[in-house]
């Protein structure tokens, strides 16, 4: 039987926003990519569908693409688009 | 080492950071939150950011700054939390032996931290309202 | 309006003056005596200038750049007499609403100060002997 | 007869110092070049003859070519290569 692994996903500026939230939890088989990780984040957040439909996405603090393989443990972070400056 | 914080930007300080006898030229970059004349009366800024990622993204920027212009000394300073117009919400000092490399490592560093490091603006304009400023660069974009 | 003091240069001031509500992006930059690795142990470079000429050509320079990038705020300051390593010999700041424009006018004004701005330096050396330096910008050359 | 002007010539920095005075009246005809009143300049002044072959020149406070005429009242300088910054 597949392993499930949590994974906290935080939300930042206009996205945390838009849930209303911070952080959320999803359960994913473990092994996941970041790109189902995402869909299950959609899913369950307050106004998920509004996000975009690839958004910037970080691993451990790291810019991460869709297809990076998730762990137990993994902090993962939703990125609107930067602004710093 | 920490690139953020909430206190105002002191620019002699950044640049008293990096000096260096052996150092004859400083760039320094100083961002500031700007009232657009095309894009309404914004009053101020909120910035925030994912702090502990941006911190690492500004170690990993500097070193790679350093790697590419050895014995750069770079100092960087980005301010979070409300920044009103005319302001400074990022400040970077560059110093090498000769001036060319402190321009173009000054430089660098100024585009990989627009490119790379999580931060975002909240503007607030002249009637209350707020804006998430994340369509470019209000206060000083690229072009 | 005088570009050339004798008293130390002032960073904050001089990017304050170029402060400007619809202005994101300032770039400085700061030219300072160094102690050259190649060089010998210079102590410190009395700098003297052709002063009439020297303010006249930097009201050019300074028009020139405002010519070239319309809005562009700039101030610059050249310190005369003596300067210790370390020390900082001239400094530029210049505003834009950009910052692309703010690095290049900054640029240009620095090298276009070092082709047409009548000052020389005299290098004292740690022991007591002095160079007069022309052969190429020493504390902080181009290249 | 040909009309002579005066013209005062401003030494600086390597130059003053080698001439050992700040600056030299040199007597030239009037429309004279720059080229000819360096030439009167380097053999007046001390030293002279250890100025390059073509100083730098400012005439009036502006950088002036050798071929430029001289009138009355024009102020020379002869330039030591420049190091500003």
């Amino acid at each position: 039987m597949e392993a499930i692994i949590q994974i906290r996903c935080s939300l930042f500026a206009r996205y945390a926003e838009l849930a209303g939230c911070d952080s959320i939890t999803v359960d994913v088989p473990e092994g996941a990519t970041v790109e189902a990780a995402v869909a299950a984040v959609r899913e369950r957040m307050p106004n998920g569908e509004q996000l975009p439909d690839r958004p910037m996405v970080a691993v451990n603090l790291e810019h991460a693409m869709p297809g990076t393989k998730l762990r137990q443990g993994d902090e993962l972070a939703l990125l609107p688009p930067l602004a710093g400056g | 080492m920490t690139f953020l914080g909430r206190d105002p930007i002191d620019i002699a300080d950044l640049a008293a950071r990096v000096s260096d006898p052996g150092h004859g030229g400083t760039a320094i970059f100083v961002g500031t939150v700007r009232r657009s004349p095309d894009d309404g009366p914004v009053v101020a800024i909120d910035y925030s950011g994912y702090e502990e990622m941006a911190e690492s993204e500004l170690v990993q920027i500097l070193g790679q700054t350093q790697e590419r212009w050895p014995g750069a000394r770079v100092a960087l300073q980005h301010r979070l939390g409300r920044i009103v117009v005319g302001e400074a919400s990022v400040a970077v000092a560059v110093s090498t032996p000769h001036r060319a490399q402190a321009f173009e490592a000054c430089r660098y560093v100024v585009e990989e931290l627009k490119k790379r490091v999580p931060i975002w603006k909240k503007e607030l304009m002249e009637d209350g309202q707020t804006r998430w400023s994340d369509d470019g660069d209000r206060e000083e974009a690229a072009k």
